[in-house]
Parts: structure tokens; sequence; C-alpha cells
């Protein structure tokens, strides 16, 4: 295979038709110098080989002998090997091939086979690929002569560019305008409920306070007067007498204090108890 | 060549020159190259007769010559999408607050919200046009007021915005649940355009240095 | 205003529409923002014969319309671009290939050339936006088929891809002919965006594995 890479072959024949000197391809490689050409890099494939061997003919291509073209080539490969420049396959595969195709040329045509092209139809086929491969390579070269965008013909260099504004316009309702504010409302007075610390009177606080108490006093006494001093606030009194009062039935409970009372929502009478085997008398 | 398809040439070339660059020319650049015996002065003025009146014109710019589209089709220049646009929550709850609470600070849309306020979402809600600057309460810092507009009412279909619905209304409608404490401040909107007497008017500076006092 | 006022409008409009843009700009384009009773054809041929002979000219290119400095400036202006790279002489054989044969596949192209072509040439060319892939030929192997691309047919200055110099002898040589012997019915190169009746459209996966199954 060719290799593409390696485009910059020195012979002028190669140069001539590398793209950039288009131009200068009118005026034809010597006929006389065939020989030069030894150096298969530069060549893109036997294909382009054979090309620039035909164009050394100096004819019209649809005119060129395909069997001076054949004897051209072997030579040419011949040369080649003869020199030990490496050869990639397809060259020596083309070469077989021309090889062939030179002796279905020279031999008359064996009618064996009907499905097998004869001699000039193979060179035929040959001369048709060549004059594909010259006319695209021409029409390479038309392309790139033509003025192009950028190097021959320049567009607004400082384009003026369609600018894309938008309009945006807000869509809301009502019903969306008061849910907003109901719940972010709703949400905030949630949010700033504060439990306030409350002084709460603990059931031992309480017994404590009557045991103190009840130290003093031996006879039935309404259990407010000995909390009245505590009842500084509504919140206050509420604990101190739910205590209290708890607080005093454990202690029934526990037969260290007895509890009276004459009927509901009267004051509740509180006293030592007298004997230390339980059983309280409240109602 | 005569001397007149000479001039048509360096005209030509004038053209193309400024047409093709990327950005303005100027004389220095423009002269170089041009032949020198091109005139340049009366070159420049007959190309500017060429474009007068035409949809391009040709400009003298900061630093040089340069084609333009005509001013008055600008229009065409530009293509115009209307996209409708859901309002973001954030920006709805400011916005009934607002309503409800105006004239108000950012400070106390702040405190009613309980989050703080992006500069975006009042930048939306002012750009929505339902929300305006009124002026500044006359406390320490001086901060904006804000209240609805005109547009507000229409778009919201209220005649006026003693018409949006109390606190009783709302929880009649299901809106607000009970829990809200009796205590809670019953909103008095006023969005009347005269400046209240704890509004002082906006100065003329609003926009650059009370941005940035309000940001915190 | 007076139908010539309202005539010389459309025009400025017209005007000031190509030139602010560095691309083409086609039909439907340039309908959609004239007024809906300008006529169009009109005003294209007075615009193109008020630039005639100008140093920036209207041209048709790429199926559409665009401002061009003048072919003949071209010595004026190139001294200030950047060296282009030059396509390598495969690349601009594929090139032509493509161009001239499309849709083409990489078999064929290979065949038109006799050698095999590396991936990097193609690559090449998909890189610089002047070809492109279409879809696969329903073949077997499905290979994928190449076509150009509007850039192309903007960076060659060509109308469309029937404007290909030498494309009327070519065909009549029975040139474009890409299957072997000769005497075969002639394609016409189609770069029509919608796939022929032998192609089928990519899928998504093509860059996977077709690239290694193309690959030899």
């Amino acid at each position: 295979m060719a290799d593409e890479t390696n485009q910059i072959a020195n012979d002028p024949l190669t140069q001539a038709l590398l793209w950039e000197n288009q131009k200068e391809r009118a005026s034809e490689p010597d006929a006389s110098e065939p020989s030069l050409v030894v150096d298969v890099d530069g060549f893109e494939g036997p294909l382009d080989l054979l090309l620039a061997l035909a164009r050394s003919q100096k004819v019209d291509l649809a005119k060129i002998s395909i069997l001076a073209l054949a004897e051209q080539y072997l030579s040419f490969i011949q040369e080649a090997r003869r020199m030990r420049l490496e050869l990639a396959a397809d060259y020596l595969v083309m070469a077989a091939w021309l090889a062939y195709l030179k002796s279905r040329l020279l031999l008359p045509d064996i009618k064996d086979d009907e499905d097998e092209l004869t001699g000039e139809e193979l060179a035929a086929s040959l001369a048709f690929r060549l004059r594909r491969l010259e006319a695209m390579r021409d029409a390479a070269a038309r392309l790139m002569s033509r003025p192009r965008l950028g190097q021959d013909v320049f567009a607004r260099g400082d384009p003026e560019p369609v600018v894309t504004i938008k309009h945006s316009s807000y869509v809301a309702n009502l019903y969306d305008l008061l849910t907003a504010y109901a719940s972010q409302r709703q949400r905030n007075s949630v949010t700033s409920v504060q439990v306030r610390k409350r002084t709460v009177w603990s059931l031992q606080e309480a017994k404590d306070l009557l045991v103190r108490m009840l130290g003093h006093v031996s006879d039935w006494t309404p259990i407010d007067d000995f909390l009245v001093e505590y009842f500084s606030t509504p919140d206050q009194r509420a604990t101190v007498i739910a205590s209290s009062f708890t607080a005093s039935l454990e202690m029934v409970r526990e037969g260290v204090l007895e509890v009276r009372q004459n009927g509901p929502f009267t004051p509740l009478f509180v006293r030592r108890a007298s004997r230390q085997d339980g059983g309280g008398n409240h109602e | 060549m005569s001397e007149s398809d000479t001039e048509t040439l360096h005209l030509r070339m004038l053209e193309a020159m400024l047409f093709a660059s990327d950005r303005p020319l100027d004389d220095s650049t423009l002269k170089d190259r041009l032949p020198a015996t091109a005139n340049f002065e009366q070159l420049l003025v007959d190309l500017a007769g060429l474009y007068e009146g035409r949809g391009v014109v040709l400009k003298k710019v900061a630093d040089g010559w340069a084609f333009r589209t005509a001013d008055d089709l600008a229009f065409l220049l530009q293509a115009e999408t209307a996209e409708q646009r859901r309002l973001s929550r954030a920006a709805l709850e400011t916005l009934s607050i607002v309503a409800y609470h105006q004239p108000a600070t950012r400070a106390e849309i702040e405190q009613i919200r309980g989050v703080s306020t992006s500069r975006g979402t009042l930048d939306v809600l002012l750009e929505s046009g339902w929300i305006r600057l009124r002026g500044r309460r006359r406390t320490p810092g001086r901060p904006v007021t804000y209240g609805t507009t005109p547009e507000f009412l229409e778009h919201f279909n209220l005649e006026s915005i003693a018409d949006l619905p109390g606190l009783d209304e709302l929880k009649g409608a299901g809106l607000l649940n009970s829990t809200l404490p009796p205590g809670a401040p019953m909103p008095m909107p006023n969005d009347d355009p005269d400046l209240g007497h704890d509004e002082d008017p906006l100065e003329d500076d609003l926009f650059a240095p009370d941005v940035v006092l309000e940001d915190d």
C-alpha cells in the first residue's frame, strides 16, 4: 500500500502532481525522462504510477496504447527490483495483472469462456480507470483554483449577529399569590411558637414542702394555707396545687399523712398521720 | 487605465477592505494598503456618499472606519422571543408579602418569611413589573421600601389593594388553618403612590451604593 | 409612505440583513423577515444590480445569498489571511471524488483512486466541515456514504452541487460512473440531505463499531 503520509517526493513528476502546483501541470513532464521515475514513494499506488507513465506518452488518454503502458510499467518494476527498492504488494499485483493483460493482448482471443473479458475489454477498463482518476484530479485542481472563501473572497469580517431578545412574561394567578402568602405565614407562625419553659414543681419538691410544714401542725389544716406563699403567678399556682395534691396522696399511701375533704370543690384538709399502720381515711 | 477607472478601483479596494475587516480600520492602515496615488480623503467621502441612506452605512467609530447596519434597521438584527415563566415559590412568597405588607423593606420581608431574600428574587419581581421601589424608610440605614404597581392589580384582577382577602377570609377559604396565633399582625397594605409619613423619596444614586448597602 | 419609499425601505432591509451576516441566508429566512408585501425576487435583482462592479458583490452561494468581496480584489485582502493548512493530495482527490460521486462509500473512493484510503484522510475532510456522513448504502456490509456540506459549497463559492466545475463534461464522458465496465447508467452527484432510495439513515452507534468495520 502506498504511504499517504509521505507525500513530498522530490522527483519533478510527482511535484507537478501535487495540488499546490496544479497550475504548473500544464507543462507536461518531459517524455524523455520517464526512466528518472524510480521513486515509488512518490506515487499513490500502482494506478497513480500508471497514470504518471501514461502521461509521459504525451497522448490523449483515450488513445493511449495500453500495451505500451503495460510494458513501461513492467520495465519500471524490473528496474526498481534491480535497484532493490522495496515495493508494496499492490505494485507487484498490478505488475502480474499487466503481464497477464499483455499476454491477452498479444495472443488471439480464446473463445472458450463467455464470461471472460477479452484483452481489449480489459485494456479499455484500465484506460477508463486511468481517465477517471485523471478526471478527478483535474476536478480537484479546478475546485482548488476557484476563488475560495477566506482566501480569495471574503465574507463580512465583523458580522453583526442577530441578537435574540427574550421577553419574559411571568404568569401567576391570585390563587398562587394567596396560597403563597397563607402558607408562608402559617409556616412562619408555626416555626415561631416557643414552648416557654414553665416553672414546674416536681413531686419531690412538693413532698419536701409538705413534710416540712406538717412538722409544725398536727391538726386538720387546709392544704392551701401551706401553699399560698408560693402562688406568685397563676401558672405557678396550678403546678403547685397539682404537685402538692399528688404528693399528698403519695404520703397518705405511705401512712405519714391524712387527707380530708368535706364535699366536692371544698378545701382540702391535711394533717400528720396519727397511726403508722397506713390506710388513710380520705374520701 | 483611465483616471476614473483608477478612482473606481481605489474606491472598490477601500470598500472591500472595510467589508472584510473584523475590526474598524483607521486612516493610516487604510492609506498604507491603498496605492500611494489614491486620494484617501476623497475616497472616504465618496464611499460614505455611496452608502448614504442605504441599509448599511459607513461610520466613524472609536478607532477607525467600519460598515454598520443603519440605526433605523437595527430591529432586523433582533429576534424577539416571548417566553412565559412561572414565578418561583420564593418569588411568589416575596411578592405576596410585599402586597400585604407594603410598604415593606427587605428586612421586613425577611423577618416575615423567616429566611433571607436573595437579590435575584427581588430583581425578578422588579422585572415582572409587579413591584417597584417606593422610597426609603426613615429609619437607620434608610432601607428602600417596596410596594406593588398598578400592573400588579391589573394582572391579579384586583380593583384595589384593599381587595386582597384578609387573614380571616384566608382562613375561611381554607388557605390558613387556625394555628395562626391570635397575635399575628394583621397587615394593612398601602400602595398609595404618595409616600407615607415615614418614607423619604428615592434619590438618583439609588442603584449604586444602596444595592451594596442592602446586600449582606 | 409612497410606493417607491416602501420599495426603498424593503431594499434597505434586505441589504442590511445580508450585509450583517457572514453566512449565506436562504430565501425563506430572508422572506420571513421582510414584510409580506415585499417583492422578494425583484428586490434581489435590484440589490445585486446596486452592487454590480463594486468592491463587494451579492452572490448566490450554497443555496442562499451572501455579500462577498469581489474576486479580483483577492490580492488586496490575501495579505491579511492566515496561511491555511494545505490539503494533502490524497485528501484533495478524496474530496473531489466525494463531491462528484456523492453519495460515495469509502470502497468507491478507493476503487477510483486505486489505493486504500487511510483513516486520516477522511478524518481531515470531516474535520474541515466539507464532507459529512450521509447514511448507509443498502448493500452488504451497509457501508457509510459520504457527501458534501453547505460549508463546502460556501467555501468554494458554489451555488449548488450542480455548479461543480466540469460536471457536465465528466458526466458526458461517462467518468462519473462508479461501476466498471463503462457504459452503465451514469449517476449524478447528489448532496440532497434526504437520503437516496439505496441509503439508510445512520444509527446512533455509528462511531463505534462501524469505524472498526470499515478499517482494513
